[in-house]
């Protein structure tokens, strides 16, 4: 089964990492095949960042994201670029400090930002939080091999603060989850 | 062991290099080929090897071939416009036969153009952007695991065949992640000594002459003008220049097939996509999604010199598709080697053929 | 063994015109390397394209004839991944300075352990008299042929200011001090350009009055000044004739260089 | 020693004549048949690298070998008896 | 009145670019093209024209179309390592849509190879030296009078097409002294003008937008990169880049047909003769030795856009005899275009093919 | 008219990241030029590539955004065929100095009359920050991860030592005096550099302990020194703190000069 | 004249902060839809080029908007009978 | 009638000149055709120099120097390389002041050089002393075109000298003429 995950945001909100993570735990901890790509060029420094996984079981031939049935949007402008057309089978998850508007597609809602300044106490792990929360909605990858990804990622000294990240996120979605 | 990475194409190459021995890189950043650099920048110090970042991209394939005379397996990394800044000293490297290899992350252009999106516009100008008559060799790599195997390849036929080698990326496949296998050891050929007595550019049949490397008492002379079997300039003989010329053509294209690396698939195929690089990706999915047909695949992972006895190994073709990210430049080679129609199948802009792409171009041929 | 040794007698004459002053050059270059002990297995000589950059072809040590104006280039990439061996360019005007000028400024500015030695014949000899960045204003040259108009580069405070270790400036006139100012180049760790104002009788010195070997080396013979004995007569207020040229030792300094032998 | 200058290399510049401060080159008359004109050695025995190079174990003076662009200029060992007639000039 | 000189082709290209009205050379000296410059350095500042020797190629050819620019008929002349170095910025010339006018007189490569002897071994270089895909137009002299006609014609294609244009000669007929005679005046097309309330890189139906020359008001902003129609940067947009280089293409290989300018010989023959440049000289030996048997000559003019309907006009043709003082370059396009026998007839060292080596080559194919 | 007039309103905003240095050196030379009443459409302004160099696309007049590194010699183009137009180019440190350092110093040579204004961040801010020859010693950048080991260009001194008529150098941080640099800058006949220190928060600030974009301006204010104050130090035989960078006006002459209207 | 920043140029640096002289500027708190947190002006009628502009007919002071390198602060006429409130501050 | 002539001599003796002035005379002044080429390279700086000139009624197709039926030999090592091989039909017109060696085919010896110096004042007018012998040697071109050619070759304040060494050349030969 191939998922097309589509991450996007503004420039320093740490979608790229996000998106890293996420192919990495797919790819290394799930036994799956994973494709990570991302939009470069200077307009990716002031306005929206984007960047996208594929995960698959089997090798994944085509390397483009097509029609992503997963979105991760963590800012009004992403949600315009990329977000807005999102297709009704998607499901879309939303930092709601950040986004205003509401996709057509089934979607969650996740106070990221905000979770990660007041509760977490560095703002900067907010995409960890969404990670935690995308997680958590699709299962697109294992709660262990996405915390195993995690922890390699992130640098040395901050892997507590990332983990609790991440389960925030998990456990903000499945609170929601009746 | 080997090691499994989920790493970026550009990272992947990298990797290649230093598993194939490089120990000496000279770059100058250049997007999108720049993460070549920054990997190299990281891990040469750790292994006593030398990176070090030139004042622009002249100088880089300079500092490369100057080290390359030392022993050293020697290596930049660039993009278009930097590539095209090099066309001149590539030639003194093929003249001089120095092994070399140069990664090209293609962008698109013409000039400054596209710089953060993919492209395969510069296949011709790898084969032909010098003056004068040569022959090289190019690899082009169609995942990141190619990225690594392919660069690490490149040092091998570049040290054996004394020629430079360049590894024809892209932006797409430089810039993506995947998992990477890295082995323990990969085997790279090493350049053959010069005997002690024999004079420098004498060559056996296989028309590739023995290294002397600098430093070791040969006393040789290197120089980009005609030169004699001693390596003395001899530029007003005619007959001299036309042979050792033909020598340097001849050591490359007379070791085509010993070259050739190219995957067929579906050989009785009438219909036949040749692909390299990015759009194998593409075509692979086409055939994929499309189980019952018998459609071939000829894909290159060594595009010069062209293996044009690869094209025989499709005995019923009726169609070469060529879909490749610029105006159909490997097709201009493929066309004259075939009667069979070709048809380019171009995509410029940076984003790859969609297989909707080529389901149609295979419509329209039929 | 004499700088003598050094040559690939099997090569001469050279191809230089009678009462060229490369031949002259080279054995300085050659005596000083000779007497300094260096050996020739572990020298290579490195150059661009010009009569001058013909002078490694000479020499039978191992060596680099390369592309116009990228000798500095190429010889970075050998003493950075060798620094054991040495590393002695030899150069032109126009090899140096106009086409490889960018090559020029960051070797120095790296302070590469080499030593460079540049032919300064004030003209583009080798493809037949062309003006080339040290051209004197107002001189005569088969693409200056009213007089040339452009302004003059100083090769030596180019270096200095750039971040030479080493700079130094003599003619091929002077071939005892050029002897030791390339002596101490060889020396001096980091890089050391050695600039030598030279005789080009037949592109230059024809078409500007210098039509005579003799004349050129009269020119260099009087119109040099020792720069302590100008910066002297700078501070007294003195005057300077308007056509002398500063020849001595620049700079002698001991900035961090690359590719020094550990 | 004796001082001599290589005819197939000398181009005849006169270079070293500018340079010997006891004037032992002069201007040649004879063009050889490459057309050049090589300078005439006068009383070379004057040179005191031919006289006193063995002695001191070193090149002295050597200003004509050094500037000769042609590499022209050397001094041969002498055949052992030849006698020497040295005329010192102040 | 015409005036009748005996002259060298370096110098009758020279006045053939004053005849067309060149006010701007900007060059760096290399043998065997120095007499282009030195000529032009004589003549310009009577003529209130500018002759200014850059840095180096690089700067020579900036130089050259920064004076375009200002509305400037402009100019440079080089070879082979010259020419290499021009890679890069002759593809912002392309891309900028620059009219200027670029001489090749080639001479033996690769690398240094033979400074001062005769080839032709950058014809394809001159094609795709530049990264990525694009057009241009060439044109090769036979004689010191089309060493003449062909600049002057160069000029004239350039400014008309805004792209850059090559005169691409060799030492032979570079350095050749023969009869000239230089017309009272030349025609040259001027380039249009862009018409005020259009933007600068909206092209009429021939693909070729007006010109907005510099210092006139109109604001315009230029750059290599891909650009929409205002000129402003688009590099990430992959269709307008794939509609840009596309019109770039199209408007010079649509126009194929206008451009052409060749020569035909005994159009019924069997065997036919393809040259272009110095090699033309032997065919026309050959041709005159031979007045009994009926062989064909194709002479190109104008080698890029290749026009390959040309090869129509030999009906009868059974083989294709291509001389080139290279290894084949022209004769691989040929054999992209026809089904019958493209045979080269390659010719390495500085000397032109000898009539008997011809003569050879026709009986082999027989 | 104000500077504000000179731009392109449908380009703005930038592409320069938050806090970037760029705007403000642009603001400054549109200042100076439309302050010197300078006509929009005589006026040309030319660039390499890089982040600094993309300045001339915000701005109204004739533009020519070139490759990178040749920005001087295509604008020594414009400038030798119409005198008449006043030739502008931006440029970085990279552009100026690494690929484009021959035509730098030719042009400074040269002394072709037109105003070269780089910025000068240290680092190469568009391809994501790698160093560049005016890296500081031990700063570390994406291509120097243990720190820089490589000299540094003086700018500045180099224009002087190649020929340049009027050098000054400044900081985004001193707006009017910068302003008033560039103003004496298009005024002086033949080339003209103003060096203006700015900063890269994103590419250079981030990895060297000037995260916030007031680091580097407080780093700016408190480590430039006036040229008079540092001569008379040394004259004094006074320390200067070795991180002091001088700033004001290094040379203004009247050499003669190539492309000055007639 | 009155000064204003224009929201949809400012990209939030704060360098008009750091150099009036008049702390006209303080830092913001909201931040707009592109994720921007714009300075906010503290009595902005304070700034002398707002005074006295129209009065000298050329800019004064006019630091902040010369530092900006944005482009994003600009003076606009006023409102023909928009009262000023001015406390001049010493 | 094709005629190909071969200068040589060393660097600095104007073989090139006159080789030029030859051609000129054909093409401009004789209504022939003509076609001039020359050797380049560094080695032509010390050594040997040689030059070419094709004359025909008709126009020059190949432009190559296949076998020369005139040379004009004008030192020693000239000789060696590019007269020795004269075949028997071929006419040589020799300085017989530089050069030692003679040919298997028709020559004439001129004393050119020291004419040049001693009668004439001027040794670099040699090269046009052995022009004024090679056209009444050969009558290759017409004596009128050959003058014309001189005159305006040559510097100004120089045609006077020049054409006394043309005619001087003219006359060396026709008074051997028997
Ligand atoms: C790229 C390139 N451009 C031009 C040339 C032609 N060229 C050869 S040598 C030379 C000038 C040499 O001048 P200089 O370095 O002063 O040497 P000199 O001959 O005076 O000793 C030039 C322009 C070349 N070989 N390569
Ligand atoms: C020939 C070539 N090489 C490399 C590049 C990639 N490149 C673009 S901008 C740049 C560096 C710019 O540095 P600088 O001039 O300091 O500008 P900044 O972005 O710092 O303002 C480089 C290396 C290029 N465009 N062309
Ligand atoms: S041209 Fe000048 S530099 Fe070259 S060999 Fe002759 S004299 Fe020497
Ligand atoms: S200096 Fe040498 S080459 Fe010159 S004349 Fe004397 S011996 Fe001969
Ligand atoms: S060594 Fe000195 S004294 Fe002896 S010949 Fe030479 S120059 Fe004269
Ligand atoms: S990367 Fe640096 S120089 Fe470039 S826009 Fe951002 S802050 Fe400015
Ligand atoms: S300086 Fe400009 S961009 Fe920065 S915060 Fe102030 S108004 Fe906004
Ligand atoms: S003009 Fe000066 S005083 Fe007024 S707001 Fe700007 S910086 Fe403050
Ligand atoms: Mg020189
Ligand atoms: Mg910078």
């Amino acid at each position: 089964m191939r998922h097309e995950v589509r991450f996007s945001g503004f420039g320093g909100q740490g979608i790229i990492l996000a998106a890293v993570i996420l192919g990495r735990a797919a790819a290394l901890y799930d036994g799956k095949h994973a494709v990570q790509t991302q939009v470069y060029g200077p307009e990716a420094r002031g306005g929206a960042s984007m960047s996208a996984v594929i995960i698959d079981d089997e090798p994944i031939l085509y390397p483009e994201v097509t029609v992503p049935d997963i979105y991760v949007i963590m800012s009004q402008e992403g949600f315009e670029r990329y977000g807005a057309k999102a297709p009704a089978e998607a499901v879309m998850v939303i930092d709601s400090d950040m986004v205003e508007a509401r996709p057509a597609c089934r979607f969650v809602e996740v106070k990221a930002t905000s979770e990660a300044r007041i509760t977490l106490g560095k703002v900067i792990v907010a995409n960890i939080v969404m990670l935690g929360a995308v997680v958590a909605t699709t299962g697109v990858v294992s709660d262990a091999a996405i915390e195993k990804a995690v922890l390699d990622s992130v640098p040395k000294g901050t892997e507590k603060l990332n983990l609790a990240a991440l389960r925030k996120g998990m456990e903000l979605v499945r609170v929601k989850k009746p | 062991m080997s090691r499994v990475e989920f790493m970026q194409g550009n990272t992947a190459c990298a990797e290649g290099a230093l598993a194939a021995g490089c120990g000496f890189f000279a770059g100058y950043p250049i997007t999108p080929s720049t993460e070549v650099a920054e990997h190299m920048a990281a891990k040469l110090p750790k292994r006593k090897g030398v990176f070090v970042q030139m004042e622009d991209e002249i100088a880089s394939i300079a500092a490369v071939i100057g080290a390359s005379w030392t022993g050293a397996r020697a290596m930049t990394a660039t993009s278009g416009p930097g590539f095209s800044l090099m066309m001149e000293n590539l030639g003194y490297a093929v003249m001089t036969e120095t092994p070399c290899v140069v990664v090209n992350i293609q962008r698109g252009g013409p000039s400054t153009g596209q710089p953060t999106l993919g492209a395969q516009g510069d296949m011709l100008q790898c084969r032909f952007g010098s003056h004068g008559d040569y022959s090289i060799i190019a690899l082009s790599p169609s995942s990141v695991q190619e990225m690594f195997e392919l660069t690490a390849k490149a040092f091998s036929l570049s040290e054996r065949y004394r020629v430079p080698a360049f590894l024809m990326g892209d932006e797409i496949i430089g810039h993506m992640r995947e998992r990477l296998t890295i082995p323990d050891s990969v085997e790279v050929a090493a350049r053959r000594r010069l005997e002690p007595g024999t004079l420098p550019y004498t060559a056996g049949e296989d028309g590739i002459p023995g290294f002397p490397t600098f430093g070791q008492g040969y006393g040789v002379h290197v120089t980009g003008l005609t030169h004699d079997e001693r390596g003395y300039p001899a530029a007003t003989n005619p007959r001299l220049h036309e042979k050792l010329v033909m020598r340097l053509v001849h050591k490359v294209e007379s070791a085509r097939k010993e070259m050739a690396d190219y995957v067929v698939t579906n050989p009785g195929a009438e219909q036949v996509f040749i692909s390299y690089g990015a759009p194998a990706r593409s075509v692979f999915q086409l055939l994929h999604d499309r189980p019952g047909e018998e459609i071939g695949h000829l894909r290159l992972r060594v595009v010069w010199p062209f293996p044009e006895f690869a094209l025989g190994e499709f005995p019923d073709a009726k169609t070469f598709l060529v879909p490749e990210m610029n105006l159909g430049q490997v097709a201009r080679e493929i066309q004259r080697h075939t009667d069979v129609p070709v048809i380019p199948v171009p995509r410029l802009g940076g984003d790859l053929h969609p297989p909707a792409m080529l389901a149609k171009a295979l419509e329209a041929s039929r | 063994m004499s700088f003598r040794d050094w040559y690939r007698a099997d090569r001469l004459p050279t191809i230089y015109c009678a009462g060229c002053g490369n031949g002259t050059v080279i054995n300085c270059a050659l005596h000083a390397v000779d007497t300094l002990g260096w050996r020739w297995e572990d020298t290579i000589f490195v150059s661009g394209i010009g009569c001058s950059s013909r002078a490694p072809g000479y020499i039978r040590t191992d060596s680099l004839h390369t592309t116009h104006g990228r000798a500095l280039a190429f010889a970075t990439g050998i003493k950075l991944a060798r620094p054991e061996l040495h590393v002695v360019v030899f150069t032109g005007d126009g090899d140096l300075a106009a086409i490889g000028g960018n090559h020029f400024i960051h070797a120095c500015r790296r302070n590469v352990d080499m030593t460079v030695i540049c032919m300064n014949n004030w003209i583009y000899g080798m493809t037949g008299g062309q003006g080339s960045p040290t051209t004197p204003r107002g001189a005569i040259t088969t693409t200056t042929p009213y007089g040339s108009g452009e302004g003059v580069f100083d090769l030596s405070a180019l270096a200095v200011a750039a971040g030479a270790n080493h700079v130094a400036r003599w003619t091929s006139y002077h071939v005892k001090e050029l002897t030791n100012a390339i002596d101490a180049g060889l020396r001096t760790p980091g890089f050391s350009l050695i600039e030598v104002l030279t005789q080009c009788p037949t592109a230059y010195g024809r078409r500007n009055k210098l039509r005579e070997v003799s004349d050129t080396i009269e020119y260099l013979k009087t119109h040099a000044i020792l720069l302590q004995r100008y910066n002297r007569l700078v501070a007294e207020g003195k005057p300077v004739p308007e056509d002398m040229f500063t020849v001595g030792e620049f700079v002698r300094r001991n900035r961090p260089a690359m590719g020094v032998p550990p | 020693m004796k001082l001599a200058i290589d005819s197939s290399r000398c181009k005849g510049c006169n270079l070293c004549m500018l340079v010997c401060p006891y004037r032992i080159f002069k201007e040649g008359k004879e063009q050889n048949e490459r057309g050049i004109i090589l300078p005439e050695l006068d009383r070379p025995e004057r040179c005191p690298n031919c006289r006193l190079q063995k002695l001191y174990g070193r090149t002295l003076c050597g200003l004509c070998q050094m500037i000769c662009p042609d590499q022209a200029i050397r001094w041969d060992d002498e055949a052992k008896n030849e006698r020497q007639k040295v005329e010192v000039e102040f």
